[in-house]
């Protein structure tokens, strides 16, 4: 047993939760929750420690070929600065969502199900994080994808399936453009691992495959993470699920399948050049404005978030759009942030309508006298979303715009600032009609949340008021080695390569 | 030709299908062992089993079906396959790596070669069988629901 | 390259279905066409000339066979469109009883 | 050449099942596609896809005309609004073009690269002791896939059984 070996052990834990779940969830009582609280516990606590491990390794990459087999033939996972970064994001929020929903699913039947599929999208994010390999890629993102679907329906009532249907049949011919890339890339290059991949496409003449390709991605993936003209199913899906995993969706899922996969295979893969870079840019303002303008006139407290979040994303894809170090730094802790609050304010949304019963903010009001712990943690993340300082979304906001300065993109740098001031605007009316005001008669005796419910949106909360400590020079490693990976662009191949043959 | 899922079909398809359906599980079986030396394997022989009780099922009628394997025991067998596909896998740990194929490799040709293929192949098919009907005692169970 | 290019209009024929028609199952059945055009699309790009199935026999040397990875993905793409249409028609059941029909237009509940 | 039969029955039979009006006829000729698909793969020297696809076919044809059958299969009459399908041709057209345009680039039709997969057929029987090479790489050289399949399908199950449980929800007791 070596350092090496922590690896596998991000999918191997939460699939062996998943089949356990299945398997003894029926017959002994509460058991499925204790597995998943122990499996995304000890999942979190391994992501912490591979950053550990991770600092001593060689070339801060660490490769694992699974079954023994040299990297083109077999499959390799791949432990670099920006898929730990990611692991952390993603075990950090599925840590704090599995806590939460202890409480929060009793208002379903069925518990068990509901552990192990959230265990198998867990699983999903996790694999498609580590893997070196193009095709085992997609595999992962198909179950991360399939859970989600299932989930979406969990509760079963007629909006859900709708909108579970609809995600359905997006996502699915989102991943028929992915697998039509992959065969087209396959053809070229005849090979599927990504190192490998890189290497042989970096020596080989195109004209028309790559960008091809590269179209082919941007549809599947861009549907995968709701860039504006593909985001037509999130409004619908994210508020149909249950909150807490609505937190998971908005706050981990499309980051995951759609910005990471984006990012590993532009700049790792591909080689981004001028012209990607300036299509996600266009992209990501578009759905910056776009996404805050629709989410102005929501009524429906979910709905409004997940417009939001199209807002949100349109930052990230942004600030990595613009290649430079200071936009990637911008882009990639935005992501870390968005995830934090946006995750922290549908665990509020499911706060809210856990106690009330309702999610429409014209009905609510007054809510912050009788449940103030819900009430603080939302006003830390509304602030936090809005860029107002000392929150973290205040820093990572200043970053992008800053580096669009430096580039002289001033006219994405007023978008950005808009955007800011419009996703204010929106969250003022939240903190106004849900928590602010008169209390209605209904509602005269709710009581606050269960413990559960509130450890996890105060521990979100500390971390979006301490957040921006991560800019300082001494945990600044967290962020500057996933930039590293992402501006080392094609040579991560020989990077790989040379230490899978160590 | 009535197709009631309760009691069946006509005496013809009920005699036919006492003559088949146990050609069909076998058939499925030999393609699940003979994975790693003719074409088909877990899946593919996984599908026919599922297939075989499809067939009892619908000729016969939903209870004939699920006095056999129940929706509870057919998803309870597909953990059980699951988690067996992940042990193999794990077992590759003895050797010192996941997914190793630690096993002696035997003789080509015979049917105790390869090594865990064969142990994933029957881990395969025992999940996909099972898993496949109770997909499908789940689309029509509910059907009957109403 | 004339039959990589059939391929694809198959799986065109696929996406209109699913972008154009407003009838839960026949968006399914679009879904359903797309994926026998990508497997297929696989499988062309390793086929060769001459080539013999990826079987060893016992007799003949193991050269000149067809390119057996593109059919070792397409089985796990197989299954993975399996487990994608069976869910996706029980979600349709499920809206079937809910509103009695399959029409999508009538099932409009949610708006964009 | 019996490939590009083949694949012109499958367009328009596709067609077809797009666009009859009666479901059940539908379905019909997504089977007719899928069999084609069958027997293309048996041309293409692919005999593991072709038993697959086979059987999944059936599965595949059966659940779906129980989902079909006995429910509204009367006309469907679509809001067919003329922009939106000339938008969807145009997309698709677009498509198309470049498909036609990026496919000369790739390696002419029966002549691929095969570089990774030459160790696969050079090694795959003594390494791994499978005689079907498919076998040998989709359990051992990528068993990982395989599990990831595996995992899929477990997914769909428990996801397919969660969808159709009910009730969904407990009652809320109203304080």
């Amino acid at each position: 047993m070596n350092n090496i070996t922590i690896i596998p052990l991000f999918v191997i834990i939460p699939l062996a939760a998943a089949f356990l779940t299945s398997l003894v969830g029926k017959f002994i009582k509460r058991s499925s929750e204790t597995i998943i609280f122990i499996s995304s516990l000890a999942l979190f606590a391994f992501s912490l420690y591979a950053r550990f491990l991770l600092n001593s390794a060689a070339g801060k990459i660490m490769v694992y070929k699974i079954g023994g087999w040299m990297p083109p033939f077999g499959i390799c996972m791949v432990l670099d600065g920006l898929s730990c970064f990611m692991l952390i994001t993603v075990n950090l929020i599925a840590f704090f969502v599995a806590v939460y929903s202890l409480s929060y699913m009793e208002q379903y039947t069925d518990k068990p199900k509901f552990f192990t599929l959230f265990s198998l999208m867990v699983c999903g994010m996790n694999g498609l994080i580590i893997t070196g390999d193009l095709f085992n890629l997609f595999v992962f993102l198909e179950i991360a994808s399939i859970a989600s679907y299932a989930l979406v329906a969990f509760g079963t009532e007629a909006e859900e399936l709708e909108a579970s249907f609809k995600y359905a049949i997006m996502g699915s011919v989102a991943s028929a453009f992915i697998f039509i890339g992959i065969a087209f890339l396959y053809s070229f290059a005849s090979t599927l691992n990504m190192a490998d991949m890189a290497r042989v496409l970096s020596n080989k003449q195109n004209e028309w495959v790559i960008p091809f390709v590269g179209v082919l991605f941007l549809m599947g993936f861009g549907l995968k993470s709701a860039l504006v003209p593909f985001h037509a199913w999130l409004p619908d899906a994210h508020p149909a699920a249950p909150a807490s995993i609505s937190a998971m969706l908005s706050g981990v899922l499309i980051k995951t399948l759609g910005v990471y996969s984006l990012i590993r295979i532009f700049f790792n893969i591909i080689g981004a050049t001028q012209g990607y870079l300036a299509v996600l840019m266009f992209l990501g303002a578009i759905s910056m404005i776009a996404g805050v303008v629709l989410a102005l006139s929501q009524w429906d407290f979910k709905r409004l978030l997940a417009y939001h979040s199209i807002s949100q994303i349109g930052y990230v894809i942004l600030g990595i759009g613009l290649g430079t170090p200071l936009g990637i730094l911008g882009g990639l802790f935005h992501l870390f942030n968005h995830s934090v609050f946006k995750s922290l304010l549908f665990l509020n949304s499911g706060a809210v309508d856990y106690a009330t019963g309702t999610r429409d903010l014209k009905e609510t009001g007054g809510l912050g006298k009788l449940m103030p712990v819900t009430a603080k943690t939302n006003l830390v993340a509304s602030m936090s979303i809005a860029g107002i300082p000392p929150f973290n979304g205040f820093f990572s906001k200043a970053i992008i715009i800053i580096a669009c300065l430096e580039k002289g993109n001033f006219g994405y740098a007023i978008c950005a600032v808009i955007g800011s001031i419009l996703t204010l605007a929106s969250f003022m009316k939240v903190q106004k009609f849900a928590f602010l005001g008169e209390i209605k008669d209904k509602f005269k005796n709710i009581k606050e949340v269960p413990f559960t419910m509130l450890f996890p949106m105060v521990c979100l909360a500390v971390i979006c008021i301490f957040g921006g400590l991560m800019l300082i020079p001494s945990f600044r490693f967290f962020l500057d080695d996933a930039v590293a990976v992402i501006l080392k662009g094609t040579s991560y191949a020989s990077v790989v390569l040379e230490a899978a043959a160590k | 030709m009535r197709n009631n899922p309760e009691t069946g079909m006509t005496l013809i398809v009920k005699t036919i299908t006492r003559l088949t359906v146990g050609l069909i599980l076998l058939f499925g079986i030999y393609i699940i062992l003979h994975g790693h030396l003719s074409p088909g394997g877990g899946f593919a022989g996984g599908v026919i089993v599922a297939l075989s009780f499809v067939h009892l099922m619908l000729a016969f009628g939903k209870d004939v079906a699920v006095a056999r394997i129940s929706k509870n025991m057919a998803s309870n067998l597909e953990s059980i396959g699951a988690m067996m596909f992940l042990l193999v896998a794990l077992l590759g740990f003895l050797g010192g790596s996941f997914f190793l194929n630690i096993l002696a490799k035997g003789n080509p040709f015979n049917l105790f070669s390869a090594g865990t293929i064969i142990l994933s192949n029957i881990s395969i098919g025992i999940k996909v069988g099972v898993g496949l009907f109770a997909i499908f005692l789940a689309l029509v169970v509910l059907e009957k629901s109403k | 390259m004339i039959l990589y290019f059939l391929c694809l209009m198959l799986f065109c024929v696929g996406l209109y279905g699913v972008l154009r028609k407003r009838n839960i199952v026949k968006m399914i059945i679009g879904l359903g066409i797309m994926e026998y055009a990508m497997n297929l699309f696989f499988v062309l790009i390793g086929y060769r000339f001459h080539g013999r199935a990826p079987i060893d026999a016992k007799d003949q040397n193991i050269f000149n066979m067809v390119d057996p990875l593109p059919q070792a993905l397409v089985l796990t793409s197989i299954v993975i469109g399996l487990a994608i249409t069976a869910l996706v028609i029980s979600i349709a059941i499920r809206i079937y009883e809910k509103y009695g029909t399959f029409d999508i237009t009538k099932i409009k509940r949610l708006k964009g | 050449m019996e490939l590009h039969i083949l694949l012109i029955f499958m367009i328009f039979a596709a067609i077809v099942a797009i666009e009859v009006k009666d479901l059940l006829s539908s379905v019909i000729a997504v089977g007719a596609v899928g069999f084609a698909l069958c027997l293309a793969f048996l041309v293409l020297k692919a005999p593991d896809l072709a038993i697959t696809q086979l059987v999944v076919e059936i599965l595949c044809l059966i659940i779906l005309i129980r989902a079909t059958i006995n429910k509204d299969l009367p006309l469907v009459i679509e809001g067919r609004w003329i922009f939106n399908t000339l938008s969807t041709l145009g997309f698709i057209a677009v498509f198309l073009l470049f498909s036609w345009l990026a496919l000369k680039e790739l390696p002419r039709f029966g002549e691929p690269i095969m570089e990774v997969v030459k160790k696969y057929l050079q090694e795959g029987v003594s390494k791994t002791g499978a005689v079907n090479i498919v076998t040998a790489v989709i359990l051992d050289f990528r068993a990982y896939d395989t599990l990831g399949e595996a995992t899929v399908l477990f997914t769909s199950v428990i996801g397919i059984m969660a969808i159709l449980r009910r009730p969904g929800r407990k009652k809320k007791n109203e304080k």
